[in-house]
């Protein structure tokens, strides 16, 4: 009897779960992730020389604060836990240790800088974690084959600079080029796709290469230099500070190139308005995301919604700053990617879903540029269109570069 | 940094080695049984021990890491009384040199150790024989450049075959040797830092205490009463310098293998201040201070950064000048204070 | 004869050490007072002591005004000169800056000028060395700065540690006759701390001995030079 | 030809900017016997308030200048009385450490008001050519005469005036400047007000150039300890003169030997090199000292 009665109640609760299964099927969780919440780990330099970059982190938190008041991720809250890295890679690899040991992070989202992620890069793949989205355009980040946990979201600077190689070949293949470049890893990338897209024979077309440090307090002597070299196309591979010393000096010791400004620098607001935005007419970048300060985007939806969320979640941050466009957007790839995961909220869905992502439209990249991933695409954001200053606007032009 | 008079002390020097042989004992075993006592300090790591555990080991092996360093800018700084604001460059060599021994010739990781040292050594005497004829602000700009040279001829392109230039190197953590099952990687460099700490620690008490040791604090002290003593101060004090800078290499060289990554970012000239930091709140003149220092400066920013992300280096700072002003002799002379 | 400085159970020291235990003195209007005893009797201290310049308790009154406690420039504005022991000189600075800074309190810049003229007429070698690097004076002339620089305060109380140390003794004669002129003139009021018994008592109206941070003996130059004992014992000649 | 001048020029026009650095270095000096690690932070500083009365409460360019050498100084002097004071009697590597627990403070509050995002700062000069020459631009000529009017400012003061005399003994032998009735601890707060002052000057002339950020002056002021030293530190005209040297060797070290990879570096060697045979600077006085 007794028995019977336990095996009746049994069968019952076997039944019963066997009925729930469908629904319950796809609630699996990897540590970090519950029925409330998902906790995920970044790090960024909130200190120390690169701080600039740190208002990323701020961003992201502000965009996860309005995620949560808008009712989370398929009903769970997200909660982000940021560490500073000081942009020094021995600390990033206690920090990133510490999120994925300590904090038991889900996943990793977005830290900081190429020496940086160099160093956890290793790690955070034998530990199989995933290493979502992170904020550098060095192009070892898309190489699924090998790092399969690790994935990139920015355009590659070396894309970036293969597209304005391939512009100089169509449009001015005498041109005689000089190029300044920071000399770091940023510099050389951008440099080296550049190089790459000239090809063999472009490559001659190169008459002079200087580099700064980013402890030089002016970079006028290299701008004078590259002057006398008789160059007549300047890529300017250049951080924001020393991209508008250059625009600069070159109008005052009036040399006038073609220009072309890497992504980095390509700010309204923040460089071409202290350069001078007379100085600025002609110059040619390649853009992905809108600027904030650039006024054809004042009555643009995708602003507006970006517009209101600084004033109501990030009030003290800078409207000027396109790091908080960057923060925004890539918070908001994240999202996209874990809605996608449902319920699923192992590291391998998460992983998996953040490679499965199908022409995903993000508010505040241009118009026409999607965000896309597969399993062997670790590239989620290829494309960017070129765009001329013309005194109060970057000017999109010609087709839209990569696919 | 003051004047040259040479009546201004450059710190205040601790007179006596702080630690007795029983403190230093007992200290000492507790270090080796740390990633057993971790568990049981703290109970709420038990059963997972191997992954949070293995965090706080880890940082606990940079804490030993930073203590060698600093200890060797304490025998120049603290011994000899010459500032050095370019230690860090010697931990880049340090770290260089394991990394590129690993990568290019795959050296065993535990023989890079001594390379390192004996490069930096010669390195740092050859820095030292021209650079220590400089004295007080002089030589805090000399050193100062070389704290700022180093990362740069490191990505310098005709080397770039070499050091990896801005890229960096990324090498293999070592596992525990001959198939040890009940250590994981993390505990076993532990011990093996902690083991080279031990050698160095003992190496440099017994060089203070030793005849070197006393010509240096006579040239610290005394410089003109040492001269005429026959001591040639010109070459102890490169000597000096020469060990300090093969300290601050062992630890550089542990540190890339811990980290298993060298990149000229790693190493820049905040390194070199974070030392002297560890150095001056660790306690001047004081072989135990290198520990409390290391402490100082591996957990402080930590705090800083769970106080406020929006300045943590404000919070930082904050804590810099509290500590001077509270511990004056740094940390080791706090010590010595209360105990009597 | 009026009082210039009276001092009531004086303690002093550095750190936890204890140098002075309870000194009582006073110093006349006018007079050449001397403190004299051996090395570490606090000779030197009872001076630091008296400009404030160590830590200290008990009473130090100047023409009836308490200064014990005060801070050494507000002593030095009340009108109380030191020449230091080693001298104190500016070395990086000239002669004339150095003899300028002495007047530095002093708003009355007549007066001023007219004092540095006196005083160079005291010293004439210091004035044929005004523009120079006063570290490159002679010992000599470094100990007549450090006194000219006092004077110029225009002090009511000169305090002068050991003039004589370190210095060849036709220099000393030299000094101590220029002191003695200084004191006849213009009625500067000292107080004179002497290694060198004999020549601190031919100047002195008035001594004190010092033994371990007490008092063992005072009375007038003479009576002390003569007493036969205490300078067998304390003096040493 | 032409670039070789240009390389001149901009060399000096960079010059300028270190040397008005290292003035403000060299007065640190005299009037503390401390090289200031902070000075750079608390400059830059300083050059974010002069930027917020123009911009933000829309006052002249001059009245904001003068403003905020005032406004530098009371912070100077207040540093000093609150953060060094107690430190005074303390060793001088526990100074050090507390210079740079201000410099990382500086550094982070300045980004967390004033945010990283570079800004312009304006500047008084026209910005047409001066007389229609291609390698100087009014502003780089400004800069020059202004740090030759604070040089001959500074200089004046030193030698000629009773409080600039009385600063500089107080620096070299406190106890000594004490017992002829100089307010010791009043001078050094002094001197720290007139070296912020003369910060928050250098810092609105480099603004202009170099454009206004929280890292502005952590290159520069390397640039300025370098001239400082090479001209002697406790020679105002020399760090001047140092400044121009290092400008115009680093510029044609850069563009014609070595190339920009190393100018730094080899830039440091050779200053190093000529403090090994002049050990107190070009221009510095050997203290010489008889016992």
């Amino acid at each position: 009897m007794l028995i019977s009665r336990r095996v009746m109640i049994a069968s019952v609760a076997t039944a019963a779960a066997a009925h729930a299964l469908p629904a319950m099927a796809q609630k699996k969780y990897d540590t970090g992730a519950s029925d409330k919440e998902i906790v995920f780990g970044h790090t960024g330099p909130y200190s120390g020389p690169a701080s600039a970059y740190g208002t990323i982190g701020k961003a992201i938190q502000a965009y996860v604060a309005k995620v949560n008041d808008d009712g989370g991720v398929n009903g769970r809250k997200l909660k982000m836990i940021t560490y500073d890295d000081g942009y020094s890679p021995p600390k990033m690899v206690e920090m990133v240790r510490r999120l994925v040991e300590q904090d038991e992070v889900l996943f990793l989202f977005n830290t900081l800088g190429t020496p940086t992620n160099t160093a956890i890069h290793k790690y955070v793949n034998a530990k199989k974690v995933p290493h979502l989205f992170v904020a550098t355009g060095a192009t070892k980040w898309g190489d699924p084959k090998n790092f399969p946990w690790t994935m990139g979201w920015q355009p590659n600077y070396q894309t970036e600079g293969k597209i304005y190689a391939q512009y100089i070949l169509d449009n001015k293949p005498d041109a005689k080029i000089g190029i300044l470049y920071q000399n770091d890893d940023y510099g050389k990338d951008y440099l080296h796709g550049f190089e790459e897209g000239l090809g063999e024979k472009g490559r001659k077309l190169i008459v002079s290469k200087l580099s700064y440090e980013v402890t030089d307090p002016t970079i006028d002597s290299q701008i004078v230099s590259l002057k006398g070299s008789g160059a007549d196309t300047f890529f300017n591979i250049t951080t924001p500070k020393f991209a508008a010393q250059a625009i600069r000096k070159s109008a005052d010791i009036e040399w006038k190139p073609l220009h072309f400004l890497n992504n980095v620098s390509a700010s309204v607001g923040s460089v071409l308005t202290p350069a001078g935005l007379d100085k600025s007419v002609g110059i040619i970048t390649a853009l992905y995301a809108k600027d904030p300060t650039d006024p054809q985007w004042a009555n643009d939806k995708g602003y507006q919604d970006w517009l209101a969320w600084m004033n109501k979640y990030y009030p003290e941050g800078d409207k000027k700053d396109t790091f908080n466009v960057f923060g925004y957007n890539v918070a908001y790839t994240l999202v996209a990617a874990l809605k996608q995961a449902g319920d699923n909220l192992t590291r391998e869905n998460v992983m998996k879903q953040a490679a499965s992502l199908k022409n995903l439209e993000v508010p505040m990249l241009l118009p026409g540029i999607k965000v896309s991933t597969s399993a062997t695409d670790f590239y989620p954001i290829e494309q960017e269109q070129l765009a001329k200053f013309n005194g109060k606007v970057f000017e999109l032009f010609g087709k839209v570069y990569g696919n | 940094m003051t004047s040259n008079q040479a009546a201004a002390p450059l710190a205040t020097p601790l007179a006596k080695p702080a630690t007795s042989w029983v403190t230093t004992g007992i200290f000492i075993a507790v270090l080796f049984a740390l990633p057993y006592l971790l568990p049981v300090v703290l109970p709420e790591l038990e059963g997972i021990i191997t992954l949070k555990a293995n965090f706080m080991i880890f940082q606990f092996t940079l804490v030993i890491i930073y203590a060698i360093a600093i200890l060797g800018l304490n025998i120049v700084t603290g011994y000899s009384g010459q500032i050095s604001l370019g230690h860090g460059a010697f931990y880049a060599i340090g770290a260089y040199t394991a990394a590129v021994l690993m990568d290019k010739l795959d050296v065993p990781y535990w023989a890079t150790v001594p390379v390192s040292g004996a490069l930096c050594m010669v390195v740092g005497f050859l820095f030292g024989l021209p650079a220590l004829r400089l004295t007080g602000h002089y030589l805090a700009l000399a050193t100062f450049a070389l704290a700022l040279a180093v990362p740069q001829l490191l990505k310098y392109k005709h080397i770039e075959w070499l050091t990896g230039g801005v890229q960096g190197i990324v090498i293999l953590k070592p596992d525990a040797p001959f198939g040890i099952k009940f250590m994981n990687a993390d505990q076993w460099l532990y011990y093996f830092c902690l083991f080279v700490a031990c050698i160095m620690f003992w190496l440099a008490m017994n060089l203070i205490r030793g005849r070197f040791g006393r010509a240096m604090i006579a040239i610290r002290d005394h410089p003109i009463a040492a001269e005429a003593m026959g001591v040639n101060n010109a070459m102890v004090k490169s000597m000096a310098f020469g060990i300090s800078a093969a300290y601050t290499g062992v630890a550089g060289a542990l540190g890339a293998i811990a980290i298993a990554f060298v990149a000229p970012d790693s190493f820049t000239v905040f390194l070199s201040i974070s030392f002297l930091v560890g150095l001056v709140i660790g306690g001047l003149a004081s072989i135990s201070g290198a520990i409390f220092g290391a402490i100082f400066i591996q957990f402080v920013p930590n705090i800083a950064d769970s106080i406020s992300k929006a300045a943590p280096w404000a919070i930082y700072g904050m804590f810099l000048i509290a500590a001077v002003y509270v511990m004056p002799t740094g940390a080791a002379g706090l010590v010595r204070r209360l105990r009597g | 004869m009026a009082k210039l400085l009276e001092v009531k159970g004086l303690r002093a020291g550095y750190g936890p050490t204890e140098v002075l235990h309870g000194l009582d003195f006073e110093i006349e209007e006018g007079g050449i007072t001397t403190i004299l005893g051996a090395n570490g009797a606090g000779k030197t201290t009872t001076l630091r002591a008296i400009c404030g310049m160590v830590r200290v308790s008990g009473q130090v009154s100047l023409g009836g005004q308490a200064i014990a406690g005060k801070a050494t420039e507000d002593i030095v504005r009340l009108g109380v000169a030191h020449v230091p022991d080693g001298r104190g000189t500016f070395v990086q600075l000239t002669t004339e800056e150095n003899i300028r800074l002495g007047a530095y309190v002093r708003s009355d810049k007549a007066a001023v000028a007219a004092d540095m003229e006196r005083i160079y007429g005291y010293f004439p070698r210091l004035k044929e060395r005004r523009e120079q690097q006063a570290g490159t004076l002679s010992g000599g002339e470094q100990q007549m700065l450090a006194i000219s620089r006092a004077l110029m305060l225009s002090p009511r109380l000169l305090l002068l540690d050991e003039p004589s140390f370190g210095l060849a003794p036709l220099i000393v004669q030299e000094i101590y006759r220029i002191l003695r002129e200084i004191n006849r003139k213009e009625r500067v009021s000292m107080l004179l701390v002497e290694q060198n018994a004999a020549l601190a008592l031919d100047v002195a109206d008035h001594a004190y001995l010092l033994e371990t941070g007490n008092v063992v003996v005072s009375g007038t130059s003479d009576v002390i030079k003569n007493d036969e004992t205490v300078r067998r014992s304390y003096l040493g000649y | 030809m032409e670039a070789f001048l240009h390389q001149i020029f901009s060399g000096l026009a960079a010059g300028g900017i270190y040397a008005s650095v290292a003035l403000a270095l060299v007065m640190i000096y005299t009037a503390t016997h401390h090289i200031n690690f902070a000075q750079g932070e608390m400059a830059m500083f300083a050059t974010y308030i002069g930027w917020a009365l123009i911009e933000q409460v829309g006052l002249p360019y001059w009245v904001a200048f003068f403003l905020t050498i005032a406004i530098a100084f009371v912070a100077g002097f207040t540093i000093e009385r609150i953060v060094l004071r107690p430190l005074a009697d303390k060793p001088v590597l526990s100074i050090i450490i507390a210079f740079i627990g201000l410099l990382v403070i500086f550094n982070a509050l300045a980004g967390f008001f004033f945010s990283y995002t570079i800004k312009a700062f304006p500047s008084p000069f026209p910005t047409s050519p001066p007389f229609g020459n291609k390698f100087l631009s009014w502003h780089d000529l400004g800069t020059v005469g202004i740090t030759v009017m604070v040089l001959l400012l500074l200089f004046g003061f030193f030698r000629f005036t009773p409080l600039g005399l009385a600063m500089r003994a107080a620096a070299f032998n406190p106890e000594s400047a004490r017992l002829v009735g100089i307010r010791v601890g009043l001078m050094l707060a002094l001197g720290w007000g007139l070296a912020a002052s003369i910060g928050g000057i250098a810092g609105m002339l480099v603004a202009h150039v170099v454009y206004l950020d929280p890292n502005m002056m952590s290159g520069i002021l390397l640039y300025g300890f370098a001239s400082a030293l090479l001209g002697g530190i406790d020679n105002p005209g020399g760090a001047v003169v140092g400044g121009f040297i290092v400008g115009v060797a680093e510029n044609l070290l850069g563009a014609y030997v070595i190339g920009t990879e190393l100018k730094l570096s080899v830039a440091l060697v050779l200053i190093i090199g000529v403090l090994l045979v002049r050990p107190a600077g070009l221009f510095g006085r050997r203290l010489v000292t008889r016992v």
